[in-house]
């Protein structure tokens, strides 16, 4: 395992280990605690995503596509749904759009949430991690009310949705939000202006702007460095397009552009801007069948497409090629969080042990998606 | 006193100095052994209930009288207890196998000294020392070594870095709390707890009990520094980075399981007792009833102390489960560039405040 | 810009690059193989072009007896443009130049497709397999790949028979 | 030196703030609390009064189940499921002869189709199943649904099917036939014919 230097000493963080979120295993060249080198090994869950793809219809890859990010399946499902429709190019009813919409940003909330949680339970606050996961559990509910499944749903298809709406959602939906956007402010006093989680998480591991491009890292992270880029803003799929959004951006409010901070404080912005998404999306929303749009066969065009969506993560991709059977030829996913990781060492190079756990629950990686 | 009264006693019965020391000290050692594992047990399931009740969560409920269908929990930490016990003893292969098994009694012994000289009421304390204050402090340092003993001896890089960050971290923190300790000392003039704790009758700004806290205003800042340290050396969060599980695993106790593990968490809980101790005794008036010259008799006391002790014990959970965990470097520096500093301009006030007032 | 004046503009700038290919979508180039390192730091630092970010690698297997692909979708975050680069390798020998340390992310990205492919990227400083353990066997993505018969001692699970289950 | 000052501020004043909220949800742990204490209390509760009825899910994903008396044996759902977990054996009878008892692969299914196959296994592996409900949408005869919710009336809800043995967790629904039976579904008896 590589030569030892002097007075450094190798320490494995993981494949077992409270804060790796999930199983990575981090080979850390330490000088006493100070961190020189990080070298991630991935692939511990590697469950063959495209080569099983390659053996399944074009229906049967979307219960794959919710397994690689398993913390934001909605949105997994809307990016292979919108690369597919774009492929096949298939018109969906307003409704569905609707519907996906706010079902994309109703993940996005839970994902963030969960992200943010377990930040805080990376730094050491054990408490707003459970009020994060209590509320995470409503959103949680109402994905169950609506297509059956908590986790795993399978719920967009190419040219709709499984299920419509059921009775009520949308006062169901307004409740929650109404509930929900004064915990924000709680969450805010709880954690975020905490001194203690400031003084770990500002000016902590930062990405400079150009590094973080060079690194093809995207998503929330790439806006806490300072880059105004979303893919719903500015490649806009489905109807995000009719939204007013801001994208809310880092600013060094408490150290530097690109810290672990401004990573955290945009993830919190995010879900206030989901919160507005989901409050107009629900006021639009029309009438319509939701499985009029849906083929016979899902048989595509022979060619290529590469359609990147903007999930919790970041740019979530997808490369579909279609032979022209109901097989595909090859899906490939560009999963956010891989090209998150990639960064990690360069970013951590300097940085005490707390730091890089810092640092790395800041990138929110979800390692079902990285090794996919 | 206990252990005194108990000499005394046994020199009426007869003639026999080194037996009835040992026999004294033996019997006020089991009660002291007891308060220990009473506290572990009521500490450990007050503070799931704590944490449960901030996370609005409910805690244990099953494991009541009548197991799944009891009540509350309430034997949720004798059943924790008895799973310990029976738990399998695992000592790592390559460890240091002595010190790995010493290190336990070390850090147990730490806890169990401080306890002797707590003044639980005017009467209930095992040894009244005149140098009270200075043995808590002293005896509480020794944890530090079986910490050091269990995280080399585990053999164990996580376990390493735990002892390390342990050590330092209660050095470190060892100064501070000196400093402020001292403030109660300076004002009290006597080391003893018992007449350290009636110094602080009566009352004083009219209102407020004579509690060396409400003194003056270096007294009030200096017990605050004394409880921040106090966390710091009993090692729980913002202050756990020896065992900081999410960057540590478990930091020094990774490699512990069972009833050396048990004993761990037996000290932890008995230290918190320990320090709370000292700062009732030095700061809140030990057992003075907060209403000066009311209920202040007999029983009475004890039941005051153990109410501060508890209170400050709940204190110690409340800031467990609401804040984030300092970074090593932040930790050094909330030590040496705030506590420190404060701490010794506090000395000059106090000495400042006596030389005019007192 | 459109792809058809990016893709002038790599022609202008390197003569011979660009392979006609009529497979190829609109938003597609196929570019020779022999210069595409130079070609990748033209794109990259070209102030016209200016793609900064490395989107994606795929790495394609057409089938048997076909040429691997590898294809790179290629962004610009200043002009948000964008473009996909099609490179074809030989199927015995793949070798294709590292653009690894222009765009940071191609380390990873590179290495997966080496993982899956067995394309060799040559300059890549530490080209290992990534998701797959470091002595697997074959490259899992071809067409042509057979899945091992045992991994160092486990035997693979072949896919279920339809007689004796049950 | 304002600064030193004005930090240990901020420190004591956002420290205290968050103590305040977990105070609050202290003392409010009546109100607040969120746990479902499992195996006393099910879902759905009802204290918890998030407006849901069983009746209104779409569907619920729990445990696969197959009227067995409505399978045509279309093997619909078996093509359907990406992780192969259901198999299904058919025999194709010429005469079908007597209906064996349980079997009933002679009448007809409850949406009025004629059965012409006799279903002789049909085994779904709950510990492969990925619950994606993939299986119940292509089914003519709606005979193969997750139990629960809006299915309550066919089959109520069961999610706590876990098991000691793997094995268990491979559901039969078809009705066994032995060796005879199946003979004589293949090559039916001239009795049979008369």
């Amino acid at each position: 395992m590589g030569v030892v230097q002097g007075d450094q000493m190798t320490l494995n963080i993981g494949p077992q280990h409270p804060s790796t979120h999930g199983v990575l295993r981090l080979e850390v060249m330490t000088d006493g605690e100070i961190v020189s080198k990080i070298k991630p090994h991935i692939g511990y869950l590697h469950r063959c995503f495209e080569k099983h793809s390659e053996n399944v219809t074009y229906e049967q890859v979307i219960p794959f596509t919710d397994r690689c990010d398993y913390l934001a399946s909605m949105n997994s499902n809307f990016g292979y749904v919108v690369a597919m429709e774009q492929l096949m190019e298939i018109k969906v009813p307003e409704r569905v759009d609707y519907i996906r919409v706010i079902m994309g940003e109703l993940n996005r909330i839970g994902s963030h949430l969960l992200a943010l949680g377990v930040y805080g339970l990376d730094i050491g606050a054990f408490t707003p991690f459970l009020y994060m996961l209590r509320d995470r559990e409503r959103i949680l509910d109402m994905f169950e009310y609506t297509c059956g499944a908590r986790l795993l749903y399978n719920y967009m298809w190419v040219g709709g949705v499984s299920h419509d709406l059921p009775k009520d959602f949308e006062k169901i939906c307004i409740g929650f939000l109404d509930y929900f956007e004064p915990q924000i402010e709680e969450y805010n006093n709880l954690l975020t202006y905490n001194k203690i989680f400031v003084e770990r998480t500002a000016d902590v591991g930062v990405i400079p702007a150009d590094v973080a491009v060079s690194y093809g890292v995207s998503g929330p992270n790439l806006r806490g460095s300072g880059v105004k880029w979303d893919v719903r803003k500015d490649e806009p799929y489905s109807i995000y397009d009719r939204f007013e959004f801001d994208v809310p951006v880092g600013n060094g409010h408490f150290g530097t552009l690109g810290d672990c901070f401004d990573r955290y404080w945009v993830r919190m912005l995010e879900i206030q801007e989901s919160v507005k998404i989901i409050r107009q999306a629900l006021k639009d929303i029309p009438g319509g069948d939701v499985h009029q749009a849906l083929p016979k066969k899902i048989r595509p065009p022979k060619g290529s497409i590469y359609r990147r969506t903007e999930s919790p993560r970041g740019d979530l991709g997808y490369y579909i090629i279609s032979d022209g059977t109901p097989v595909p030829f090859r899906v490939k996913m560009r999963s956010p969080a891989f090209t998150a990781l990639s960064c990690l060492d360069e970013v951590s190079r300097g940085w005490m042990i707390s730091d890089v756990i810092a640092i790395l629950g800041s990138l929110d990686i979800v390692l079902g998606e990285i090794d996919r | 006193m206990t252990v005194d009264m108990l000499i005394d006693w046994f020199a009426t019965i007869g003639n026999f100095p080194a037996l009835a020391f040992i026999l004294a000290v033996v019997i006020s050692g089991i009660p002291l052994f007891l308060i220990m594992a009473l506290n572990a047990m009521i500490a450990v399931y007050v503070e799931r209930k704590v944490s449960a009740f901030m996370m609005d969560r409910i805690g244990p409920m099953g494991q009541g009288p009548g197991l799944h269908a009891g009540k509350w929990g309430l034997l949720q930490t004798a059943a924790d207890a008895v799973k310990l016990l029976v738990k399998e003893d695992t000592i790592p292969d390559s460890s240091d196998k002595f010190l790995f098994k010493m290190a336990p009694y070390i850090i147990f012994i730490g806890a169990f000294l401080g306890l002797a000289a707590v003044p639980f009421s005017s009467t209930l304390q095992v040894a009244d020392f005149n140098v009270g204050v200075f043995y808590i402090i002293a005896v509480g340092s020794i944890g530090v070594i079986g910490i050091v003993m269990a995280g080399w001896a585990s053999n164990n890089k996580w376990s390493l870095y735990g002892a390390m960050r342990s050590a330092s971290q209660i050095i470190s923190y060892e100064i501070p709390a000196g400093l402020s300790i001292i403030i109660p000392i300076m004002m009290a003039g006597t080391m003893n707890l018992q007449e350290l704790i009636q110094f602080q009758s009566g009352s004083v700004w009219i209102v407020l009990p004579n509690w060396i806290i409400f003194n003056n205003p270096f007294s009030f800042i200096a017990f605050f520094i004394f409880f921040i340290s106090a966390i710091a050396e009993t090692n729980r969060t913002p202050f756990d980075i020896p065992e900081a599980e999410s960057e540590l695993v478990a930091g020094w106790m990774t490699e512990y399981s069972g009833f050396r593990w048990a004993v761990f968490f037996l000290s932890e809980y008995a230290n918190m007792l320990v320090v709370s101790g000292l700062a009732v005794a030095g700061f809140l008036g030990g057992w003075q009833s907060p209403i000066p010259g009311l209920f202040d008799t007999g029983a009475w006391g004890l039941f005051w102390f153990m109410g501060k002790l508890i209170f400050l014990i709940f204190v110690m959970m409340w800031f467990r489960w609401t804040f984030p965990r300092l970074r090593v470097d932040q930790l050094m520096h909330v030590c040496w560039k705030v506590l420190i500093p404060i701490a010794m301009v506090n000395i000059f006030g106090v000495g400042i405040w006596k030389l005019i007032f007192g | 810009m459109t792809s058809a004046e990016i893709i002038a503009a790599i022609e202008n700038q390197f003569s011979e690059a660009v392979i006609e290919n009529e497979d190829m979508a609109d938003h597609q180039v196929e570019l020779d193989s022999a210069h595409w390192f130079d070609i990748a730091t033209f794109m990259k630092n070209d102030p016209n072009l200016s793609f900064d970010q490395l989107e994606c690698i795929t790495g394609v297997d057409p089938g048997e007896d076909s040429q691997l692909q590898t294809r790179y979708n290629l962004h610009s975050m200043e002009y948000r443009h964008k473009i996909e680069v099609v490179i074809r390798h030989d199927r015995e020998n793949p070798k294709v130049e590292s653009i690894e340390q222009l765009w940071r992310i191609g380390d990873w990205f590179e290495r997966e497709t080496y993982d899956m492919y067995g394309i060799i990227y040559e300059g890549h400083r530490d080209l290992r397999r990534i998701l797959c353990p470091d002595d697997w066997e074959g490259w899992p993505l071809r067409k042509d790949y057979e899945g091992q018969e045992s991994y160092h001692g486990i035997v693979v699970p072949k896919i279920k028979e339809e007689e004796g289950w049950e | 030196m304002s600064r030193y000052f004005a930090n240990i501020y901020d420190t004591v004043n956002t420290l205290w703030t968050g103590m305040r909220i977990t105070w609050r949800h202290m003392i409010n742990i009546k109100r607040d609390n969120v746990t479902l204490q499992y195996p006393e209390e099910r879902w759905p509760r009802p204290e918890r009064n998030i407006g849901f009825e069983h009746e209104n899910y779409n569907i619920i994903r729990s445990r696969l189940h197959v009227d067995i008396d409505d399978c045509i044996g279309c093997l619909k759902c078996e093509r359907a499921c990406p992780v192969d977990c259901i198999h299904i054996d058919t025999i194709k009878a010429p005469d079908r002869g007597e209906d064996i008892p349980d079997v009933k692969h002679t009448g007809e299914t409850s949406n009025g189709t004629k059965k012409a196959l006799v279903v002789s296994r049909f085994t779904i592996d709950m510990s492969e199943c990925c619950y994606c409900n993939l299986c119940a949408y292509p089914c003519p005869e709606e005979c193969i649904f997750m139990v629960g919710g809006p299915n309550s009336s066919k089959h109520p809800i069961d999610y706590e099917f876990s098991e000691f043995d793997r094995t268990d967790l491979i559901y039969q629904f078809a009705k066994k036939l032995n060796t005879e039976q199946k003979e004589n579904l293949q090559n039916p008896k001239p009795e049979a014919e008369a």
